[in-house]
């Protein structure tokens, strides 16, 4: 914490940030363990940004593990597959921790699954992967394959990986960022796949760079993180290196992690192909050499369960459409001074009711893009009084995207469209460093918000 | 034909103003020539009254208001005072320059031979209450009586020694300021006034009727 | 025009409800510049009264002869006239008085009041509405310029009307007297103005508010819970 | 020297400390009304200073040579015409109405003027023109100017005049658009409902004024170090 | 990262209306996010951290000025928290003087003033920084000039000769301390002397070195008002600050730095007896540096802002000092460029990283 933090734009790191407490040592030297199928799991026909699908089975139909049950036609959005072996039942409507109403299709599990346990670890991550075969594939088999395979970022946007490894005649990739950071306090997800499965990943690298023509691939892991670039160094080779960044919070933000890493800036509002940068989690990449390599479609993921609210903090590998209620269960349920379920991480999930009413009604299921389950106690949620902006300026020090989050807050209030317009709305990711900083406690994400809607409609 | 029409488009709009501006003008005519005397008088007789405190011994009656070009050829106006006998005993110097909030304005009085200051007398000025506005003070004034007139007054803290007098306590600028005017003044009429003088006791005559 | 308001309303309007100053914030320039004692303020008033009326006499009488484009010229050239007629007045008569009104006797002619009065009721009304408007008008002025002049001679040197009020050991405040005092003074007052005026609108919609709150509050309540269920889906 | 000298006496103490609308209360009216938005704000001062300069110009001209006490062409004609050269011609009681009809002309011309040959100009600060006929600042300088011809002990010129307008337009603009600022802050602000608009800006001015008031005698002591230096 | 912004609008809306803190069922919240805040850093926090800077400065004025500071210290305080909750009871709103910003109020206006001064000016200071100052704007954080030079400047015109240089001297006081004119009272007289040409140069310069060794500005064995007589003791809570990171570094930098240039000029020149260190350690440049003007509600809100702000401070107060009839300008300086706040503000807007969203892309 340098007296000119603030300032530090150099490579490595970004303008902004905050150091919250990582919370990380709770789960981070938890191997990740196989969640025993679960009766049932609720597997929600819109996992990504994009098209919803349109189920391919009908209710009562059989159905086994990795079978396609719903596409879409539309361009930008992923097929979705069995996660577990058993029988379709009619679709219903489930809310997503977003707030999202969508349609799931239940499958309840037969009482034997074709995988299970250890098998099942080894079939997703385990074993060897081939390192040198990138270049036997076309490009177009690669992205046919992340299509085939549902892909979507697993970072916690869920964008259809596909779209991002075709080649853009107009805008070349030369450099591939797999996004291994994990900046999000209590998570270690993407950690433990670092430490247990550096192969899949650095093959899965490897087979973006094909795909993409990239001339390097960049490991991207903070530098809280020793074990984990140990791992990964011990597998670099040709044309895929590890970068060791600041521990930072937003460090594993797009735009963050792209200047960080590289020392370009995205033009606002533009995706990282403008600066000839690709950004990928390194599950999703994972989940690419299974794809590629192994066949395997996207079914299952790594899922963080801490937080100070669970009594067993774990890594699960999980399938798809498992209930949060599930995951909680298996981690030993909730201590009595649980007060906050959150879907992802505290800075940025979503926070739901989990409680034990309404989850039995309708349990909430986990998506590709779930990356963890945090539970906060009373004493971690604890705020201080919200009190009138002092104006400080602590917002503006610490906004990765350099605005001024009172500033839009205020005018929010006020109800000022054309001060949110001078004040750069747009730009604002949510990442929450604003809201954490903010000696006056005010809910400026929230209000930044509200303010954008009223953007929207002025 | 068309203009002595248009003419008549002109007039019939515009006779109400003209009107009125006729009688308007009448009217401020008439005020000015009612009034101008008394508001002459008034400026008059608001220096004509502190005469006699400026210079010990002048008599109000006998004082004759003179122009006179300055040293850079600019008229300006002085008075030259006489006592109950008529002789000439002093010179009475209108002066102004800015103050602590807006312009100061002084009255000086000097002794007939201009070398001695005789008194000081506040006109005009706006200064801080309570604190600059006490150079209207007696005790203020008096202390610039009986300095030379030929170089310049300084204000000091404390301590006053020759041509220096003690300021206001916290009233520097209003009363560094009313030393500033005084000395502007004197340096800029002197000269014109002792060669007015010398020119009037060459001529042998008495100056008052020279001047009238 | 036989609609509008009477002769003697609006000489009670121009006092407090439309008073010039506190309601209508016009001619703020002599309120702040003339009042830290309540001499010259009230020397001030009347000059500006002598002002108003004689314009709005003349103006009114002439009202029928006025052509649009050529009004806002005759309204200027008869309020200079009168306001060299005062100021000349002054000069002659309160000598020392004028000199401490300076320039702003002859800033009453871009008083917007004064111009307001003659474009909004003279130009229109009878001589009799006329003059009653601008003796309410010129009243309502005068109370600013003393209710401001009050706070700030009191404060500033202890007097009022150059009489003594305070006793001897009043430390004066001499902020008062200068500017800063004159607009924290009529901002401070003009605030007073409002809050009586919200004060009293409010205690009026009060009553008729308890009545309809306790017709609706039932029905209140209900569509709240209402709203707070289609959230919970 | 000395004039010069006197110029930067008089910009200074016009501009800041002798403010026209926070010590003199001339303009008060647009600085409440148009001190809202920034950029009007501006406008609003560039278009005074504009017109004040010219006003101050012209009234100056007027003044020297025919309103003030001893003015050359009043009493010219008065003997061409045959008068008696003792009786002495002054006119003074005709400047207020000479002023008022010299600033209500000006802007008339400014803004036939700009409209024709700046039009881009006209776009930002044409509508606030007509305001400024009642705009109390400019006859303020102008009577400023006549109260310094009258006395022929310290005649100004049309220099020091030129620069009392500009002063005084510049110390408004910079009032003005502060204010601006200040109210827009203010908008996001909880301010007690019956200090809302102008009371609170009154509040504000009052504090301005203060604060102004720190920089008595600065114009004078600047006056004297110049002339310490070139002496 | 990325968010689906569309539907956290929904959410955003409900829980507005319900409220900023949505739901409570059985114990578990939901809530926006971010869900973790820092729980060290608050507003009672902020407050108290300056408070626990001003100690050093507290302690030396109580050493040097004995129980004048005392009696002030406490009239100011206590008349501060009075009218914090007077003025809040206006607006039938709880009384905030648990955030300790009036008690700070309270004390900087307390340690600006002169030693001597009757109990009417440190109360009605009070009342109007408070009241003026802060109320009238509506209270905390939207106070849009410093309250303490509020009531400070306020004091100053309305009490000029109580307030003025004499009110620091007192001949035959017990206080040796008190018996002297304050540094730069007598850097204008010296100045003044020299300028007439009563003394040269160099017996000004000598005059004035005997009167104030710098070793005796830094210790704070001198006159003038009751927080600005020792540097060190400023620069101690300065220190403080700066390393709890209460404070930003531009303000102070801004400030010393263009005052010491502007100083170093008028010194070059003759404007000033005091060499540029001097001055920056007389009067209460140092303090206004550290406590004054870094006073986060009105001061700008981005770096580039702050530094503004610092730098044209700094320049008031040397043109103030040197030419103005005021021998210091601190408030006024503040003052003015508190006004210029907004503005700033305005014109410092950074850009966002990568530039601003072009408008079609939406948000």
């Amino acid at each position: 914490m340098s007296l000119f933090g603030g300032w530090s734009g150099s490579r490595g790191s970004f303008f902004g940030g905050i150091h919250p407490p990582e919370h990380k040592q709770r789960t981070a030297e938890e191997p990740i363990e196989v969640v025993p199928t679960p009766a049932e799991v609720r597997i929600s026909l819109l996992q990504h940004l994009g098209a919803v699908c349109d189920p391919l089975i009908k209710p009562r139909e059989e159905v086994h593990l990795g079978a396609e049950i719903g596409r879409s036609e539309k361009f930008i959005s992923a097929p979705v597959h069995a996660s577990i072996s058993g029988t379709a039942m009619r679709a219903t409507v489930a809310t997503l921790p977003n707030g999202r109403h969508v349609p799931v299709i239940p499958i309840r599990a037969y009482e034997t699954q074709p995988l299970a346990d250890r098998a099942l670890y080894d079939a997703m991550l385990g074993g060897s992967w081939p390192l040198g075969e990138a270049e036997q594939f076309e490009p177009g088999e690669i992205v046919e394959s992340a299509r085939e395979a549902g892909l979507v970022g697993m970072g916690g946007a869920a964008f259809p990986t596909f779209v991002k490894l075709m080649r853009q005649a107009d805008q070349p990739v030369d450099t591939v960022l797999v996004n291994g950071c994990e900046c999000e306090p209590f998570l270690t997800a993407d950690y433990r796949m670092m430490v247990e499965a550096p192969q899949a990943i650095v093959a899965g690298g490897l087979l973006v760079r094909r795909a993409l023509g990239a001339q390097r691939v960049l490991l991207c892991i903070e530098d809280n993180k020793p074990l984990a670039v140990r791992a990964l160094r011990e597998q670099q080779g040709p044309g895929i290196e590890v970068v060791v960044l600041q521990t930072k919070y937003p460090q594993g933000g797009e735009r963050q992690l792209v200047q960080a890493a590289t020392g370009r800036v995205m033009p606002g509002g533009g995706l990282p192909m403008r600066v000839g940068v690709a950004v990928l989690n390194i599950s999703t990449v994972a989940a690419l050499a299974a794809a590629v390599y192994r066949g395997r479609p996207l079914t299952h993921r790594v899922v963080t369960v801490s937080g100070g609210g669970i009594r067993q903090a774990k890594n699960l590998l999980a399938p798809v459409g498992t209930s949060y209620r599930e995951l909680i269960r298996l981690c030993g349920g909730l201590t009595p001074d649980a007060a906050r379920v959150i879907a992802g991480g505290p800075m940025m999930g979503f926070s739901f009711a989990a409680d034990d009413e309404v989850a039995d009604k309708i349990p909430i299921p986990i998506t590709k893009g779930t990356s963890g389950l945090t539970v906060l106690t009373r004493r971690e949620i604890q705020q201080a009084e919200q009190t009138a902006c002092l104006r400080c300026g602590r917002c503006v020090d610490v906004c990765p995207m350099r605005l001024v989050p009172t500033r839009l807050a205020l005018a929010t209030r006020a109800n000022r469209v054309s001060l949110l317009q001078r004040y750069h709305i747009g730009s604002c990711v949510e990442c929450g460093c604003c809201a954490y900083a903010c000696p006056a406690s005010i809910p400026l994400v929230q209000l930044i918000r509200v303010g954008k809607i009223q953007f929207q409609n002025p | 034909m068309t203009n002595s029409r248009k003419i008549r488009g002109y007039l019939q709009q515009a006779w109400l103003v003209l009107l009125l501006a006729g009688a308007y003008g009448g009217a401020l005519a008439g005020v000015q020539m009612t009034l101008a005397p008394r508001i002459a008088e008034n400026r008059r007789r608001e220096t004509y009254q502190t005469i006699p405190q400026l210079v010990p011994g002048a008599d109000r009656e006998r004082t004759v208001e003179l122009w006179i070009s300055d040293r850079e050829g600019n008229p300006a106006r002085v008075y030259r005072t006489h006592d109950a006998e008529g002789r000439h005993n002093g010179w009475v110097l209108p002066a102004s320059g800015p103050g602590f909030a807006d312009d100061i304005g002084l009255l000086i009085g000097l002794d007939a031979s201009l070398k001695k200051l005789t008194g000081m007398y506040v006109l005009d000025q706006r200064e801080t209450p309570g604190l600059g506005d006490y150079i209207r003070d007696a005790d203020f004034r008096r202390q610039f009586q009986g300095h030379a007139a030929d170089t310049p007054i300084e204000a000091v803290k404390s301590d006053p020694q020759e041509q220096q007098i003690v300021v206001l306590s916290g009233a520097t600028v209003s009363s560094s300021s009313v030393c500033r005017i005084i000395n502007t003044a004197i340096a800029r009429m002197r000269g014109p006034l002792l060669q007015s003088q010398a020119a009037a006791s060459a001529a042998g005559g008495d100056a008052r009727e020279q001047e009238l | 025009m036989p609609d509008g308001p009477t002769a003697s309303e609006r000489f009670l309007n121009g006092i407090l409800p439309e008073n010039p100053v506190y309601r209508q914030l016009l001619g703020m320039c002599p309120v702040l510049a003339v009042t830290a004692a309540m001499l010259p303020a009230l020397t001030m008033a009347a000059a500006t009264a002598f002002v108003l009326i004689s314009a709005n006499v003349i103006i009114s009488l002439i009202r029928g002869q006025l052509r649009p484009h050529l009004r806002i010229l005759v309204f200027t050239l008869t309020i200079a006239t009168f306001v060299t007629i005062a100021d000349r007045f002054l000069a002659a008569y309160l000598y020392e008085m004028s000199k401490v009104l300076g320039p702003y006797v002859p800033l009453i002619i871009v008083n917007c009041l004064i111009i307001s009065r003659c474009e909004i009721c003279a130009s229109k009304q009878t001589v009799r509405v006329a003059v009653a408007d601008a003796v309410g008008m010129s009243l309502g002025f005068t109370l600013a310029l003393v209710s401001i002049a009050t706070v700030r001679e009191v404060l500033g040197s202890g007097t009022w009307l150059g009489l003594r009020v305070l006793p001897e050991a009043w430390p004066n405040w001499g902020i008062m007297v200068l500017p800063p005092g004159a607009f924290l003074v009529l901002g401070l007052l003009l605030a007073g103005v409002e809050w009586w005026g919200q004060w009293r609108a409010e205690r009026a919609a009060l009553a008729v508010a308890s009545v309809s709150r306790s017709l609706q509050g039932q029905s209140g309540g209900a569509a709240r819970e209402e709203e707070a269920s289609s959230w919970k889906a | 020297m000395e004039s010069l000298t006197l110029l930067v006496q008089i910009f200074v103490s016009a501009a800041i400390i002798n403010n026209f609308v926070l010590h003199y209360f001339v303009g008060i009216c647009p600085f409440l009304g148009v001190s809202r938005r920034v950029d009007m704000a501006f406008g609003m001062g560039c278009a005074v200073t504009f017109v004040i300069s010219i006003a101050a110009l012209l009234s100056w001209t007027f003044t020297y040579y025919l309103l003030r006490p001893d003015a050359p062409l009043p009493a010219w004609l008065w003997q061409r015409a045959g008068g008696d050269p003792s009786v002495a011609i002054d006119l003074s009681v005709l400047s207020y109405i000479m002023y008022i009809f010299v600033i209500a002309s000006s802007v008339q011309f400014v803004e036939m003027y700009v409209r024709k040959f700046a039009p881009k100009l006209h776009k930002s600060f044409g509508v606030f023109l007509p305001l400024i006929t009642t705009n109390c600042a400019i006859l303020f300088a102008c009577l400023i100017i006549l109260r310094n011809l009258q006395d022929p002990a310290q005649l100004w010129g049309p220099a020091e005049a030129l620069t009392l307008a500009l002063g005084g337009g510049v110390g408004f603009t910079l009032a003005i658009c502060l204010m601006a600022g200040i109210r827009e802050e203010l908008e996001l602000c909880d301010v007690p409902r019956p200090l809302r608009g102008a009371g609170i800006t009154l509040l504000v001015a009052g504090i301005l004024a203060m604060a102004v008031m720190g920089f008595a005698g600065v114009d004078q002591n600047l006056q004297n170090v110049i002339d310490a230096f070139f002496n | 990262m990325g968010l689906a912004t569309g539907d956290l609008g929904t959410r955003e809306v409900a829980s507005r209306s319900g409220g900023l803190d949505a739901t409570t069922r059985l114990g578990v919240q939901i809530a926006p996010s971010p869900h973790l805040s820092d729980t060290w850093f608050t507003t009672q926090r902020l407050m108290g951290e300056v408070l626990i800077a001003l100690m050093p400065v507290i302690v030396m004025a109580v050493l040097v000025f004995r129980w004048n500071a005392v009696r002030q210290i406490s009239l100011c305080v206590l008349a501060c928290l009075a009218a914090e909750a007077i003025f809040a009871r206006f607006r039938g709103r709880p009384a905030p003087l648990h955030d300790l910003s009036a008690t700070l109020t309270g004390l900087i206006l307390a340690l600006s003033l002169p030693w001597s001064s009757p109990w009417y000016v440190p109360v009605l200071g009070s009342v109007v920084a408070i009241g003026l100052g802060k109320a009238a704007f509506g209270g905390l954080g939207c106070n849009l000039f410093n309250p303490a030079m509020v009531g400070r400047a306020f004091v100053m015109l309305a009490f000029a000769r109580e307030m003025g240089a004499s009110a620091y001297v007192l001949l035959d006081s017990e206080l040796s301390v008190v018996t002297r004119a304050t540094p730069l009272s007598l850097a204008k007289q010296f100045a003044a002397d020299l300028a007439a040409g009563r003394v040269t140069a160099g017996e000004a310069q000598v005059q004035m070195e005997m009167a104030e060794s710098i070793w005796a500005l830094l210790i704070g064995q001198l006159n003038g008002s009751l927080g600005e007589t020792s540097a060190v003791a400023i620069l101690f809570g300065g220190a403080y600050l700066l390393i709890r990171r209460v404070i930003s570094w531009e303000i102070p930098v801004g400030i010393l730095l263009v005052s010491f240039l502007f100083v170093e000029l008028g010194h070059v020149f003759e404007l000033t007896l005091l060499g540029p260190l001097q001055h920056l350690i007389t009067g209460s440049l140092l303090f206004s540096a550290f406590f004054i003007a870094t006073d986060p509600v009105t001061s700008p809100l981005t770096s580039k802002g702050r530094l503004f702000f610092g730098m044209g401070i700094g320049f008031l107060l040397v043109v103030i000092r040197l030419f103005s009839s005021y021998p210091e300008g601190v408030m006024f300086a503040v003052l003015l460029m508190n006004a210029t706040v907004p503005l700033l503000n305005r014109w410092t807007v950074p850009q966002p990283l990568g530039g601003p969203v072009p408008a079609k892309a939406g948000v």
